[in-house]
């Protein structure tokens, strides 16, 4: 290497180095900048990409509709490829961006648990909408989590409750057996709790049948459950682990119609290229399902596609995960409106002033209406001690060519049985951290 | 200082060694006394690297015993003919390459450190003492060998006939009371030559080790080693002083006939 | 000019067998330390720290550890990972099951538990060799991944099997800002490394290269392979198990067995071969070339594009970021099979003859 | 008993759908002394391939047989593997002669990083289909001889059979064509082959080649069963304790070590699994592997490694 080569290494060095220092933007920002963790590569890509697009497609929107009383939307997509360490890294980078980052959403409970620790320093809510931790539930305990529209232990319960209906009443579960097929990972092991909890309640028998990432390989778990026969199965996997272990049912002869999925294995990537074969199959929908009738998704439509500023492709639109990332958009943007209430109309807004806004969410339905959203959702209200909002649950599922809800489709979470399960392990996790719970009337403030 | 050849102190006792169903050695016995010169020669193929493989314990015969200063060994291996004594050199040269001169002159001493890991961590009391101090005996090797100029060299870039020199300087900074030499001067030219016979000979009369030796080359072997083996398709065929071996027919026919 | 060393004459056998015998050397090293140690803490921002600073010192310190065993004793191992994930866990059940123990002590002995079960899995290699032993290695990878997952009193019951802590501190200190947690790992990085020089130096580190350059010989001249082998896989398994812990504890805070799969593994077998096997400076430059060069990539693409008017999306970067990774590794191994370690101290060989070519 | 003979039965075939991977390993090493870890990279493009090309291929040209676009689609997509050996050698290979095996593996990891990055850039990364018409639906044998009948998968059962074929056309090519010799002889000692005037480069470049086809066969299979997506790298990583254990050179080897693996991670997780909390074949291929290594470090059918000094 001669001299000159090193000075060129050098200087490439150096350009590479200050390329890594965040551009900090002037304080007082104009715009709500809303960084967004996406992963549209890896072993998940298919699903990941769907909710990001969908995301992002609803910021687009409320910007072409003039923004949140006036204040325009930015936003940046970081790739984290699923793995926890590269979302961190992500976070760390946009989070002090363009004036501060209003709100984090990584959809991955991995990343979930590693930002729980950040957050509250930085003064970041982070919006995990059907997914993290399920104690976070408590905004007590939790003060900058908030798993709006449902948690795992929501869709643990529900799925059971679907399960005693289909078989005429709670007292017939007694006795029966139930497997949970679940993505070996901390993700996977969030329903293990309540359904043990609800086994011994209601007399039935849960089977636990872990598979590995990325579930690929899954024939060992479909002999056990041919040689168990059990009455139901509960799959709890995401990405490639869904369609394999419809694939697998389907080969080893196991009744589609007595497996029940949780949302993140409710969507088109999952079952499309079934297909027939997983033809009966339900899933818990958080809410909504595929959606292309919507208002809002005729608006993006007419208002951002239109205009050739799409996120993905146009058939994607109103898809289940689409949907999914749409109304986690829409439940963050709304936060920051409800923030504007209080703190002031057409001014951006600061993490902490959205996390207020999130916690004092009440979006009745001539709201949700308005914005397009009818039949899509139920209202939500939150409050400083509920960061979940609301608990119900849909039930859809695949005809063979589309998901379709099932009749009756509303169902509710038993609160009243999973609130104390929320409250311990909220307190356990205060008492590791030595934290102070909130107490209602702190929360006024 | 002049030291008189003394009674056995190695006496390998009906060795057989086979590699699967090739025969490399065949019921071999001879000695060894103690600051003798002794060669081993033979055509390629003959087994004398196997035999000293087998002093050393590098390869286990299926037969024989090998008697080291009276002790019974059935066979040997590296770390106890090591303990015992024994260092050796290598045909092909078996240098760390990765190391330079004195980090492989250094690990000769290996058997000698007494410091243990976690002192050397620290680089603490003994174990920098101890360091200090072999690099004081390795010195004095490398004098020996008239290798000062390369001694912070990597062994890798070393010529050959240098390389054959810094493998018999770790041999010796193990301070041996046997030398095993494996063709020590295959390879080299004249010069080289003379200068490996003069270190060869020194190391005997200095310190009085006892050299075992392979060599290719018969005038040298005549001229430096007090006893001689022969060895032929894995046999022994003759055994005794230059002069005896030089005059045995067998010996003629199977390998001096045939001019080197 | 100012790399010379005419006129430093040694005089002693200790001061030619010290870490840096050359003076400039000394001086530069004393230089970054300061800088590393006053500067930095002073002039960087949080992200530097967190996303950047933090890492590295924690990966350099696991490199180490793999260098020690990859590059000193020749064995190669695709299971790195394992032996921070048994550090890791094993410093928080410590952690949470001893009240009050001190926050150091813990990380040691999950370095320690690491340790041990280095040694273990390391027995293979006893008998095996090679790619074979990689094999092996990657069996105490996927095991110590089933075991964090499965087994709930290592997680402490935790439901989702996912541990966190939180209030560290060493006597007093609090460590919970970035700076206090950067020099944390910087001070242990330090040390180690130092450690590290040391028993490569001594007694100890020769037997590990005599190993790895040409086991029958070091046999022959009394090396024990079981010894060094093992000896290797404890010390690797010690760095890397502290270094887990240190990811654990410091980085992340809150982790799960993912956080240390075999794509770790693999990263940091990357970091020694790219860096430079058998040197523990290269264990370094080879932790900073991987976690910074996907960082770079990844901000570097979208503006190199925008330069020339491409919007490059979200997954065209990291399929770019892929391919020129990829690319990069395959083309270091051609142009400098010996790492980053080669480049730098030809670098400073040419400088010491400057201005003379040879 | 029943279900004992379908957990065997169904090891036996996802065993020999590892063999398929572990005789890509076995392919290179014994040509070229290279690890390949971009086997699994290479299924990847491959499946990634051949489904697109079999998806896009109706709309370019019209066609509407499905048989024909998937044939043309394997064509091309055999085409792209010659392709892609040829790079590697072009590029890659030919400045790592007489490298060590750490980096040559290292080499191989870099070219499967490649190889996902435009794989996935060419030809996305959502989940395809390859339809080459396999049976889905279980059937059931020897109902009187168990309760609820043995299940056979059919589609398993044609994917062990075409695997087998393959080996067998592999084991020909090898014993009877003039550039079999010749790979065979390359792998036996480089120097000595290439002295006798076999071209080294062209070799590597055709077992590269063989070794893409054996990965694109693995990757319709694959695909086929579960659709193509990213995870199929991770394949891999289940050959690689079949290597070990039937040896790193041996094509029989790969065959009979596959089997054992296949049955054994089957017949763990099944019966041990449930002792200890499930999830155990991955690992427990492994220490399988590890095992036998103990008692045969050479694996199974490998050569015996002689010091000599």
């Amino acid at each position: 290497m001669n001299i000159r080569k090193l000075a060129l290494s050098a200087s490439l060095c150096t350009l590479a180095l200050t390329s890594l220092a965040p551009t900090q933007a002037s304080a007082a920002a104009k715009d709500q900048y809303f960084p967004v963790l996406v992963y549209r590569t890896g072993a998940y890509a298919a699903n990941g990409a769907p909710w990001a697009n969908g995301y992002i497609d609803y910021l687009k929107l409320v910007n072409a509709r003039g923004g949140i009383n006036g204040v325009k939307i930015i936003f940046e997509e970081c790739e984290t490829g699923y793995a926890t360490d590269r979302g961190v890294e992500c976070y760390e980078r946009l989070k002090g961006k363009n004036g501060g980052a209003t709100v984090f959403q990584p959809l991955s409970t991995g990343v979930t648990f590693a930002l729980t620790e950040k957050a509250p320093v930085d003064k970041i809510p982070l919006i995990t909408a059907g997914y993290g931790r399920s104690e976070s539930q408590n905004g007590a305990v939790f003060t900058w989590n908030f798993p709006l529209l449902g948690t795992y232990w929501v869709g643990a319960d529900v799925a059971i409750q679907y399960f005693a209906k289909k078989l005429g009443g709670v007292a017939n579960l007694k006795g029966k057996k139930i497997a949970l097929v679940y993505h070996d990972s901390p993700y996977g092991k969030e329903p293990i709790p309540v359904l043990e909890e609800l086994g011994k309640k209601y007399g039935f028998d849960v089977q636990l049948l872990p598979v590995a990432h990325p579930g690929v390989e899954q024939k060992a778990t479909w002999l056990q459950i041919r040689q168990h026969r059990p009455d139901y199965v509960l799959l709890w996997g995401w990405g490639v682990m869904n369609s394999t272990a419809l694939r697998e049912a389907q080969s080893t002869g196991y009744p589609r119609d007595k497996m029940m999925g949780i949302w993140w294995a409710g969507a088109e990537p999952d079952v499309k290229d079934v297909a027939e074969g997983a033809k009966g199959y339900s899933a818990l929908a958080l809410q909504h399902g595929a959606e292309p009738d919507a208002k809002v998704v005729k608006d993006i439509l007419s208002m951002v596609y239109a205009k050739g500023q799409g996120t993905g492709s146009k058939e994607e639109v109103g898809q289940v995960l689409y949907m999914r990332g749409l109304l986690s958009s829409m439940l963050g943007v709304e936060g920051v409106r409800k923030a504007q209430e209080r703190f002031g109309k057409g001014k951006v807004m600061t993490g902490e002033q959205v996390r207020w806004g999130l916690e004092n969410l009440n979006l009745d339905q001539k709201t949700l209406d308005a914005m397009g959203f009818a039949g899509v959702m139920r209202p939500v209200q939150t409050s400083c001690l509920d960061h979940m909002g609301s608990s119900w649950v849909r039930i859809e599922t695949w005809n063979g060519n589309k998901w379709e809800f099932s009749t009756p489709d509303w169902y509710q979470a038993d609160e009243k049985f999973l609130r104390p399960m929320v409250m311990l392990a909220s307190g356990k996790y205060a008492e590791e951290k030595k934290l102070k719970p909130r107490t209602p009337e702190e929360c006024k403030l | 200082m002049n030291h008189q050849i003394g009674d056995v102190i190695l006496d390998l006792k009906n060795v057989s060694l086979a590699f699967g169903g090739v025969k490399a050695l065949t019921d071999i016995s001879f000695d060894v006394r103690e600051h003798e010169i002794r060669a081993i020669i033979g055509p390629n193929g003959a087994g004398k690297s196997s035999m000293l493989n087998v002093i050393n314990g590098v390869y286990r015969p299926q037969q024989g015993e090998i008697i080291l200063r009276g002790e019974h060994f059935a066979r040997m291996n590296p770390y106890k003919a090591a303990k015992a004594g024994i260092s050796r050199t290598f045909q092909n040269i078996a240098l760390f390459k990765g190391m330079n001169v004195i980090d492989n002159m250094m690990t000769g001493r290996n058997l000698k450190i007494r410091s243990n890991l976690i002192q050397q961590a620290f680089w603490w009391g003994p174990a920098r003492r101890e360091e200090l101090a072999h690099r004081a005996k390795v010195e004095e090797v490398i004098d020996f060998l008239e290798i000062q100029h390369i001694r912070k060299t990597p062994v890798g870039r070393l010529p050959y006939g240098l390389q054959k020199r810094v493998d018999l300087g770790r041999a010796l900074a193990m301070e041996p009371s046997i030398l095993l030499l494996d063709e020590p001067m295959a390879g080299m030219n004249v010069e080289e030559k003379q200068d490996m016979c003069r270190f060869i000979l020194d190391i005997n009369d200095q310190f009085g080790t006892t050299i075992v030796l392979i060599e290719h080359d018969m005038a040298v072997v005549m001229d430096i080693s007090d006893r001689v083996v022969v060895l032929d398709y894995g046999k022994k065929i003759g055994d005794g002083n230059p002069d005896e071996v030089r005059a045995s027919p067998e010996v003629i026919s199977a390998y001096l006939g045939v001019s080197h | 000019m100012l790399y010379r060393e005419n006129g430093q004459f040694k005089t002693t056998y200790a001061a030619d067998q010290q870490i840096f015998p050359i003076a400039q050397d000394r001086w530069t090293i004393l230089g970054i330390l300061l800088i590393a140690f006053i500067a930095i803490p002073l002039l960087v921002d949080e992200y530097l720290f967190r996303a950047i600073l933090i890492p590295f010192l924690i990966l350099s310190l696991a490199a180490i550890g793999v260098n020690i065993l990859v590059g000193y004793c020749g064995q190669i191992t695709l299971g790195a990972g394992a032996f921070m994930a048994v550090g890791a866990y094993a410093a928080y059940n410590f952690h949470i099951r001893i009240e009050g123990l001190p926050l150091l002590v813990s990380i040691l002995l999950g370095g320690l538990t690491s340790a041990l079960v280095g040694i273990v899995f390391g027995i293979p290699s006893l008998r095996v060799r090679g790619l074979y032993l990689a094999v092996a290695t990657l069996a105490a990878q996927f095991f110590t991944d089933w075991v964090f997952l499965r087994i709930p009193w290592f997680t402490d019951n935790s439901s989702s099997g996912s541990v966190s802590v939180s209030n560290l501190q060493v006597m007093g200190w609090q460590i919970d800002n970035p700076v206090s947690k950067y020099l944390f790992c910087l001070i242990f990085l330090t040390i180690f490394a130092l450690l590290a020089k040391n028993m490569t130096r001594c007694a100890i580190g020769r037997q590990w290269m005599a190993i790895r350059d040409m086991d029958v010989a070091a046999e022959v001249i009394g090396i024990r392979p079981l010894f060094a082998k093992l000896s290797a896989f404890a010390v690797s398994s010690f760095f890397v198990g502290t270094a887990g812990a240190l990811w654990g504890f410091i980085h992340l805070a809150s982790w799960e067995p993912a956080a240390f799969s075999v794509d770790r593994s693999f990263q940091l077998l990357f970091m020694v071969i790219i860096g430079g096997l058998g040197t523990i400076m290269g264990s370094l430059f080879g932790a900073a070339f991987i976690v910074v060069l996907p960082i770079v990539l990844n901000q570097f693409l979208p503006a190199l594009g925008g330069v020339f008017g491409i919007k490059i999306s979200t997954a065209g970067v990291s399929h770019a970021e892929l391919i020129i990774f990829g690319g990069l590794i395959v083309f270091f191994l051609i142009k400098e099979p010996h790492g980053i370690a080669r480049l730098w101290s030809t670098g400073k060989e040419k400088l010491r003859l400057w201005p003379f070519p040879h | 008993m029943g279900f004992f003979l379908e957990t065997l039965i169904g090891g036996l075939m996802a065993g020999m759908l590892y063999s398929l991977v572990a005789l890509g390993f076995v392919l290179i090493y014994k040509a070229s002394g290279v690890f390949n870890f971009a086997q699994g990279s290479m299924v990847l493009f491959a499946a990634l391939a051949m489904a697109r090309f079999a998806e896009w291929l109706p709309h370019w040209l019209g066609l509407d047989s499905l048989w024909l676009a998937n044939t043309i689609a394997f064509v091309i997509a055999g085409a792209l593997m010659f392709v892609v050996a040829w790079l590697i050698e072009r590029l890659v290979l030919r400045y790592l002669v007489n490298q060590e095996g750490a980096t040559l593996l290292m080499a191989t990891l870099g070219i499967a990083y490649v190889l996902e990055g435009i794989g996935t850039s060419l030809f996305g990364n959502n989940i395809y289909s390859i339809d080459v018409g396999m049976p889905k639906e279980p059937v059931f044998i020897l109902d009187g001889l168990f309760e609820g009948g043995l299940l056979i998968n059919k589609e398993d059962f044609i994917a062990a059979l075409i695997a087998a074929l393959l080996v067998g056309l592999l084991a020909l090519f090898f014993q009877k064509t003039t550039t079999g010799r010749a790979l065979r002889a390359v792998a036996d000692d480089h120097q000595a082959a290439q002295s006798i005037g076999i071209p080294l480069n062209r070799i590597w470049v055709i077992i590269w080649f063989v070794a893409g086809l054996v990965a694109l066969v693995a990757g319709v299979i694959w695909g086929s069963k579960l659709g193509v997506q990213f995870s199929l790298v991770t394949v891999a990583l289940r050959g690689l304790p079949v290597v070990i254990l039937g040896g790193l050179t041996s094509i029989p080897g790969a065959i009979i070590g596959g089997l054992i693996i296949g049955v054994g991670e089957k017949l763990s997780e099944v019966y041990l699994g449930p002792m200890i909390g499930g999830g155990i074949e991955i690992w427990f291929a492994y220490q399988l592997a590890l095992v036998f290594l103990l008692f045969r470090p050479q694996g199974l059918f490998g050569e015996k490694i002689i010091d000599r000094v």
